[in-house]
């Protein structure tokens, strides 16, 4: 039964942590609209905590360059297991429309191991919402 | 000070603004630009869309007759609908969904044969 | 251009610079233009009541252009910039980021160097080393 | 007072502690999210926080947080306690004061300025609103002639009458403790501040669990303060607190973060004119 | 009990003159511990037969009082010869009102009279032996070692530590004298040796800068002196005798209080409070087992011993009040200053200062259970304050600062140090530890007062913020993984653990010592305060749980002890740098690619608490405040 | 001292992007900031050289989601100047249209990103809920929220029939009710005022020296809109610039609420005015030539330097954003403020990194 109350608890509660690696700041408002009163992702417990040291969800947004590389890694590296990463957008995914520009490495996934991948060109808050869901559903078969 | 209380008092007494997803769906915008599709029956294979594209997502190899689209790099710009002669391509106002792992969209079409074939399941992992 | 452009050498440019400073004008910014192998355009904008004026600036890339930022501070920024993507030098920056204002250690050298440097090897995501 | 009656109630304050801290917590947050025309978390979120995070991956910047959260969830659940038995309440402030301090201990343990400047921050945060807490006791010493928490509830007119403006000082402090708007300075509950989140920025996983559950403990007794001014019945003390709970997130949704300087002057100049004119008006009578 | 008092008073003597003779270091050490050991048994004998008093006439062969008068007089010639030595016109002017008031007294005044007794010991001086002989025992144990290093540090070619050991011992004994007469006279001789002996310990290094600050500390002193000397003169015509008993229990009339007030003045100026505060910060200079001994566990707690001792003769007038008041503001003042600094000894002399203060509020609220807290505050503070300075010296000849800064850290590099150290703090501003329970019967009996009560209340935050961000930063990062015991020469671990000890085992008996020790005290004019069961200090109007609450927190320690051998096995992740941290800890990538060491400093708020803002206004109102006392009294 | 060393940022819940500082700070007064960029840094002025003229306008779009629109419209201001199209009068009024639109969403945005940034989150909450509004005018005319992609090089993509031009008009009636219900918070209450009257004043002497743009300058008291040189349409309609003399926080948060107003009404006047007509033309041949093209973005004036050699590929493209102009007003306000007005004072330039670094 304690297991089960742990298990429904991670659930209900994903604290989410946001970096923009580099994006054009559409998926960056995106996510945080998703915070505001109209999708209020509350609802589900989530709080943006701004700090890897507390979160469960990573958001990442935008292309990775050679400079915020360093940065992701870290901040995923800080984060206590069980955590699970989420790329939003195209940039996210694979670099989208600048994967040829010279300082851009390509998509989170290529740094960190992403968990799920949010598509978009910015990814809508819907989207964004659906990501996280799923990246719960994952959540729950890696813990438990 | 307290020049707030009377905005705050009445989103309490009011209704949430709050649209409830994924519990309630609103239908999308007519004309949003969501995810790309392809009715390879009616296409080409001209590779205008290819040449268009501004994020290069799209290769079509008219040896091999395909017609391949990376959805992770596609920017949803609409600008292959517009520049498609045959009208093949066109964009469902509904997003892509989420996915746990790389998708690539690899169609079989043929040059100027129209096959009838479903459109949508075309997706295959990479 | 459709606006005045005057071209300026290495030698009168900070003369100009303050001159048009003291006529009231604002620094917008600075545009370097490769012109070929060894050749740059840098191309100052400057600004009154939205009146636009440039001055042309056409050196080698390996001189040591003077940094207006003696005249107006605020382009050092973009003179870091110029200094990144070109590889070229300014001289006395108030803030000289000696050429990590964008790039990394490992991006290659002058990126919008078109005729000397070939687009790079993208297959491999170099791993960053943060000390330089 | 009888020795098992004692046992009751110390472990009825450590039980219902943190289980009544966690529910006015997930009030509190609906309460907002509804001031912000949100939908809010259900309300027993605070709960499934600190499950999962005690249910997290251990890990520590220093060791040394290990004690200072620990100490810090001790000294609140032997105030909350010490409140139950209704002792001595300068006794039950210096220990709450143990928990505090040992927040800014464990913070400071971190080489993170985030988390430094959150624990003076913190300290700052006491330095005002301590002394207004043991002038707020020192008005019912002299209402009721006793520190006892007992003489307080044998008292028979409620003390709100007698000490309206020391209730007030006292609301002070509890916004200051609640980490509310205007004086959510060292932390609080949202992230979006200067200082990330303060003294728990480098705390994480089961210990933030804890400080999260020592914090309800520090809330409880707060409210359990509140309660004193109308100690005559349980219907008054409840609508008391409820209303001030209800003023203090209405506070905390109306009004932006301070900084320390404004909140140094401006709480000890009110404060202390406050508990001055009612300590004044006290010995006159 | 001949014996004991010539143990505690004489011995001291004895030993100093042999230690300054002797040029062997192991001889000398041999002498400190062995008169270390006999003031601790002597000391601890005491207990047995107080309250006792006795008369000797003569000591060693000689008129007791001959002795005594012809040694003060060759201490205020000592003071003038200083005075002229160093070119102070203030030392000179009050050593010779001295000299001659004295003269004045013994040749015109006192007619051959002898006051009986002339050692009188009660509870109160039973303490205050106690703390002298044994506190000061251990800092005299520990300077062994630290004299040692500390003039190997400086090079000196000729050891001045005989001078040393022999000012330190003599110290003692002057201290032990002191709190035992009951003759003024004797008292006044013993606090004019207590004067000579800090001088000479402040200027023991010998620098410009320690010169200065000793003749700073001399003149301030020579001021108590003389104010003392003048109190006598007055005394003596009002009632005759200069006896501490008669003088308590006589009844009061006319100018009766400008003596006592004098009195107070004199206690005021040894025990350092403003505005006579920067003797004591200055004193700072002397090597730190002075500080420890004398400018923080006895010497100045002369001024409130005495205050103390007086306090009977004043209760319940306005003269009382006065001191109450300058007490608190005294206590609230320099914890502000305490805030605004970063050296460590300065914080500690503050501190000092501040909780002097809160002693002489105590006894100026004058009220059984404000006494008992003054008493309370007087023994734990010695302890603990002796602990932190020792504490202190340590650190400093092993990181060569004294700064709270560069202490950050100090767990990875002496972890056992800063451990005490930190347990030091912890018994300064925690229950259940004794100076907490002293603050909350200090709180509880001030709280009719209100001006005092709201200054106590001010003060109090004020002092929990300096010492928690000091104990905070001792165990700063880096933590992960073992460390090394440093090594430390074993008298030195003797001393500090056994004061670390005394700090924490007392303050769990603390309710027995109350009945013990404290409640004998009280006679007439003072009704027992608290009542103790079963470890609980127990009064009509509140409580202190000692027992219990001292076994709450020892499970919360245990448990915590435990989080921490957990947590020693958890990941370990760096601090929160935004992101930007390298392997290197503590530093993170800035612009440039440079990597650069994230720092934090303490807040010292230097624009509101700093010592050039608030030292001169803090001087005025202490002077207005003394102004009223003085004025209140006429 | 009791000097401090913050690295704020690139990961700062108060910074949505990755800008770096090396804050010094003493007993938290700021004596000393450097800051570090390029932690969003593309290179996509690069990208010129493989993308055709047309391509680069979805390009440009990405530089910044949140000004999308007139990135793109700058950059087809300077392709059709260069290349002599004319555009259809339909289609400048349009451009005007989704310009303001998207300078409304940006300002709300911002407005709310400042509320939070001195900690008032409720205030954050109810201008995010307007922007909703916004944003659903957005993905209802153009089919995306943020990245509307509706310019390209000789007119616009996609046309308003009246009907969406009517509830766009309802819709906006309600939003200007709301936005006005906030005013008294967001100006006069006495917690906000305090935070942000007085903090990281520029003079307007200082303002102009530095080169400052948009808000930012005429917070300070500077007459400078781009709009007034009168592109797309903007010649055709009735307005004045929004200039406060102040040069702190206060006066800039001023200057975007009454632009915000501004954009309201412009919307009405072009919606009012807007002719019937083409809404694109057909461009044939390859552009060729210099040239320097200047809009008004929500941040400020923005300033394309376009070069073409009569390839399909630009030559050159340079892209000065208002941030990249604003920035070196940081470092010059921030120094002698207190720390906890850092968040503060960077938003009040509305820093938007991913336009300076590109």
């Amino acid at each position: 039964m304690f297991k089960k109350l742990i298990r429904n608890s991670r659930m209900k509660s994903p604290w989410l942590l946001h970096f923009d690696c580099g994006s054009c700041n559409g998926c960056d408002i995106e996510v945080l609209a998703c915070l505001t009163p109209v999708y209020d992702v509350e609802r589900f417990g989530i709080i943006n905590v701004g700090n890897p040291m507390h979160a469960d969800l990573f958001l990442v947004t935008g292309t990775v360059n050679s400079r915020n590389s360093m940065v992701l890694r870290n901040l995923y590296e800080q984060m206590p297991n069980p955590k699970i990463v989420v790329a939003i957008g195209s940039c996210g995914l694979s670099g989208g429309i600048f994967r040829e520009a010279y300082n851009v490495v390509g998509g989170v996934d290529k740094i960190i191991p992403v968990d799920v991948y949010v598509p978009g060109c910015p990814a809508k808050p819907e989207a964004i919402i659906d990501g996280v869901v799923t990246g719960l559903q994952k959540y729950d078969r890696i813990v438990n | 000070m307290f020049t707030f209380t009377s905005n705050i008092l009445k989103n309490f007494l009011s209704q949430r603004a709050t649209r409830r997803y994924p519990f309630e769906t609103r239908s999308p915008f007519d004309g949003a630009r969501g995810m790309l599709l392809n009715h390879i029956e009616k296409c080409n294979l001209c590779s205008i869309c290819a040449v268009k594209c501004p994020s290069q997502c799209i290769t079509v190899d008219r040896k091999a007759s395909t017609w391949e689209c990376d959805p992770f790099a596609c920017v949803y710009c609409g600008i292959c609908v517009d520049a498609c002669p045959e009208s093949a391509l066109y964009q469902k106002p509904e997003y892509r969904q989420v996915a746990e792992k790389r998708e690539m969209i690899s169609l079989k079409g043929e040059i100027k044969k129209k096959v009838k074939k479903e459109t949508d399941n075309g997706i295959e992992s990479e | 251009m459709k606006e005045e452009t005057i071209p300026v050498t290495k030698e009168t440019v900070i003369g100009e610079t303050a001159k048009i400073k003291i006529e009231g004008y604002r620094f917008v910014t600075m545009t370097c233009v490769e012109l070929d192998e060894n050749q740059v355009d840098v191309i100052y904008h400057f600004d009154e009541n939205l009146q636009l004026k440039h001055f042309r600036l056409t050196v080698s890339k390996d001189t040591l252009i003077p940094s207006i930022s003696v005249v107006y501070q605020s382009a050092f920024l973009v003179e870091n910039e110029i200094q990144d993507l070109f590889g070229i030098h300014f001289d006395n920056l108030f803030i000289d980021y000696r050429r990590t204002l964008y790039l990394g250690g490992e991006t290659i050298a002058a990126p919008f160097c078109k005729f000397t440097v070939k687009r790079t090897d993208k297959s491999a995501p170099a791993a960053v080393q943060a000390e330089t | 007072m009888s020795m098992s009656m004692q046992i009751l109630l110390v472990v009825l304050g450590v039980v219902a502690g943190p289980l009544i801290g966690g529910l006015i917590g997930g009030l509190d947050r609906i309460i907002t999210a509804r001031f912000q025309s949100r939908v809010g978390p259900p309300v027993l979120q605070p709960f499934y926080d600190v499950n999962k995070l005690l249910a997290k991956e251990y890990t520590v910047v220093n060791a040394w947080q290990a004690f200072c959260a620990y100490s810090y969830l001790a000294a609140s659940m032997i105030s909350v306690a010490l409140f139950f038995l209704q002792s001595d309440m300068l006794v039950i402030y210096f220990v709450q004061a143990v928990g505090a301090i040992f927040l800014v201990v464990g913070a400071l343990s971190s080489t993170s300025p985030y988390s430094q400047i959150g624990a003076h921050r913190e300290l700052l945060q006491m330095l005002a609103y301590e002394p207004l807490l043991v002038l707020v006791i020192i008005g019912i010493y002299i209402e009721t002639g006793s520190f006892k928490i007992s003489a307080v509830y044998s008292w028979d007119k409620p003390l709100l009458l007698k000490l309206p403006f020391l209730f007030v000082v006292l609301g002070y402090a509890l916004t200051i403790k609640l980490r509310k708007s205007p004086f959510d300075l060292s932390t609080s509950h949202h992230a979006h501040q200067e200082l990330v989140k303060g003294v728990t920025t480098d705390y994480s996983g089961p210990l933030l669990g804890l400080i999260e559950i020592a914090h309800w403990y520090d809330v409880v007794l707060f409210l359990c303060f509140c309660s004193l001014f109308w100690a005559t019945n349980i219907a008054g003390m409840i609508i008391l607190i409820s209303i001030t709970y209800f003023l203090e997130i209405l506070i905390d949704n109306v009004s932006a973060r301070m900084t320390w300087r404004w909140m140094l002057g401006n709480v000890w100049a009110i404060g202390l004119t406050l508990s001055l004119v009612n300590l004044i008006w006290l010995y006159q009578q | 009990m001949e014996k004991l008092t010539f143990i505690l008073i004489v011995l001291p003597f004895l030993s100093a003159i042999f230690c300054y003779i002797t040029p062997y270091r192991k001889i000398r050490s041999s002498i400190v511990m062995a008169t270390a050991f006999l003031l601790i048994m002597s000391s601890l004998m005491l207990i047995r037969i107080t309250p006792f008093s006795f008369s000797p006439i003569t000591v060693l062969g000689a008129d007791i009082h001959h002795i005594v008068l012809i040694l003060d007089f060759l201490i205020l010639f000592l003071i003038f010869y200083f005075g002229i030595k160093h070119h102070h016109l203030l030392i000179i002017i009050f050593a010779i009102l001295q000299i001659v008031l004295l003269g004045y007294l013994e040749y015109f005044m006192i007619k051959e009279q002898t006051v009986s007794p002339i050692f009188y010991c009660d509870s109160l001086s039973l303490i205050m032996i106690l703390i002298i002989s044994i506190v000061g025992s251990i800092i005299c144990i520990q300077s062994i070692p630290y004299m040692k290093n500390h003039e190997e540090h400086l090079g000196l070619r000729i050891s001045r530590e005989p001078r040393f050991f022999g000012v330190m011992l003599l110290f003692l004994g002057a201290m032990n004298g002191l709190v035992l007469s009951n003759d003024l006279l004797f008292l006044y001789f013993f606090f004019e040796i207590t004067t000579l002996c800090s001088f000479l310990l402040i200027g023991h290094d010998n620098t410009e800068r320690t010169i200065r600050n000793a003749v700073r500390a001399l003149w301030m002193n020579s001021l108590g002196g003389a104010l003392f000397i003048i109190a006598l003169v007055i005394l003596n015509s009002q009632i005759g005798a200069l006896d501490m008993q008669k003088i308590i229990h006589t009844p009061k009339a006319g100018l009766w209080f400008l003596p006592i007030a004098l009195l107070c003045f004199a206690a005021f100026t040894k025990s350092a409070q403003f505005p006579f505060q920067s003797w004591l910060l200055g004193a700072m200079v002397a090597p730190t087992p002075v500080s420890a001994l004398l400018h923080s566990s006895t010497m100045v707690k002369i001024g409130v011993y005495l205050v103390l001792r007086l306090g009977p003769a004043i209760q319940g007038t306005f003269l009382t009040h006065c001191v109450a008041i300058f007490g608190a503001f005294t206590f609230l003042a320099a914890a502000a200053l305490a805030v605004g600094q970063s050296n460590g000894k300065k914080v500690l002399a503050y501190s000092t200062i501040s909780n002097l203060g809160l002693i002489f509020a105590c006894a100026g609220i004058n009220s059984s259970a404000a006494i008992t807290a003054g008493i309370l505050l007087i023994i734990f503070h010695a302890i603990t304050k002796a602990l932190l300075f020792l504490c202190v010296g340590v650190i400093e000849q092993h990181i060569e600062s004294r700064d709270i800064e560069d202490m950050r850290g100090l767990y990875s590099k002496m972890p056992v140090t800063a451990l005490i150290t930190v347990i030091g703090v912890i018994t300064m501003i925690m229950p259940p530890f004794g100076l907490l329970l002293g603050k909350w019967m200090a709180i509880e009996a001030a709280s009719r007062n209100i001006i005092v009560i709201i200054v106590l209340a001010l003060g109090s935050a004020l002092t929990v913020m300096y010492w928690a961000r000091w104990a905070g930063i001792l165990m700063s990062d880096p933590f992960a993984g073992k460390f090394k015991t440093e090594k430390q020469p074993i008298l030195t671990w003797v001393s500090l653990v056994s004061l670390c000890l005394g700090a924490t085992l007392l303050s769990m008996i603390s309710p027995w010592l109350y009945s013990w020790m404290i409640i004998p005290i009280f006679n007439e004019k003072y009704l027992q305060s608290y009542i103790v069961t079963r470890g609980i200090l127990e009064n009509p109007s509140g409580s202190f749980a000692v027992i219990p609450l001292s076994i709450l927190a020892l499970i919360g320690f245990f448990v915590s002890v435990l989080a921490v051998r957990k947590a020693l096995r958890a990941r370990v992740v760096p601090p929160y740098l935004s992101g930007v941290q390298l392997s290197e800890p503590g530093t993170f990538l800035g612009p440039m690619n440079q990597p650069v060491k994230a720092e934090a400093k303490n807040y010292y708020l230097s624009s509101i608490f700093g010592e050039q803002r608030l030292t001169i206004w803090v001087n005025l109102v202490a002077m207005v405040l003394i102004t009223m006392l003085i004025g209140g009294a006429l | 001292m009791s000097k401090t060393i913050i690295p704020f940022g690139p990961q700062h819940p108060v910074l949505p992007e990755p800008l770096h500082l090396k804050l010094t700070v003493e007993d938290e007064v700021v004596t000393e900031v450097i800051p570090a960029l390029g932690f969003v840094h593309r290179g996509l002025e690069k990208l010129s050289e493989i993308r055709d003229f047309h391509q680069m306008v979805q390009v440009v779009e990405r530089v910044c989601g949140i000004c999308s629109v007139i990135h793109a419209m700058c950059y087809c201001h300077g392709i059709e100047e260069m290349m002599g199209i004319e555009v259809p009068p339909r289609a400048k009024f349009l451009r005007v249209i989704w310009s303001e639109l998207h300078r409304m969403q940006s300002h709300l945005l911002w407005l709310g990103l400042f509320a939070d940034s001195f900690g008032f989150e409720a205030l954050f909450m109810q201008f995010w809920k307007i922007r909703e509004k916004v944003m659903d005018i957005s993905e209802s005319t153009t089919g995306n929220r943020v990245i509307v992609s509706v310019n390209v090089v000789g007119g616009v993509r996609r046309d308003l029939n009246s009907e969406q031009i009517s509830w766009i008009l309802t819709l906006l009636k309600e939003i200007e009710q709301e936005i006005s219900a906030l005013k008294k918070t967001l100006l006069t209450d006495y917690t906000v005022t305090k935070r942000t009257v007085g903090k990281g004043v520029l003079t307007k002497h200082q303002a102009y020296g530095i080169g400052t743009v948009g808000p930012v300058l005429r917070g300070s008291g500077v007459v400078q809109d781009t709009r007034t040189l009168g592109y797309a349409a903007f010649n055709e309609l009735n307005f004045e610039p929004v200039v406060e003399s102040d040069g702190d926080c206060y006066a800039r948060t001023k200057v975007r609420f009454r632009e915000t107003l501004q954009s309201i009404d412009l919307i009405r006047q072009a919606m009012s005015k807007i002719p019937n007509g083409e809404i694109n033309v057909k461009v044939k041949g390859k552009p060729q030539g210099e040239v320097v093209s200047r809009v008004e973005q929500p941040r400020g004036e923005l300033l394309y330097y376009i070069k073409a050699d009569g390839n399909k590929n630009l030559d050159r493209l340079r892209i000065r954003t208002p941030t990249f102009a604003n920035i070196p007003a940081i470092l010059t306000m921030l120094p002698g403020m207190y720390l906890s007005d850092v968040p503060v004072i960077v938003l009040s330039i509305d820093p938007c990194i991913s336009c300076t670094e590109r």
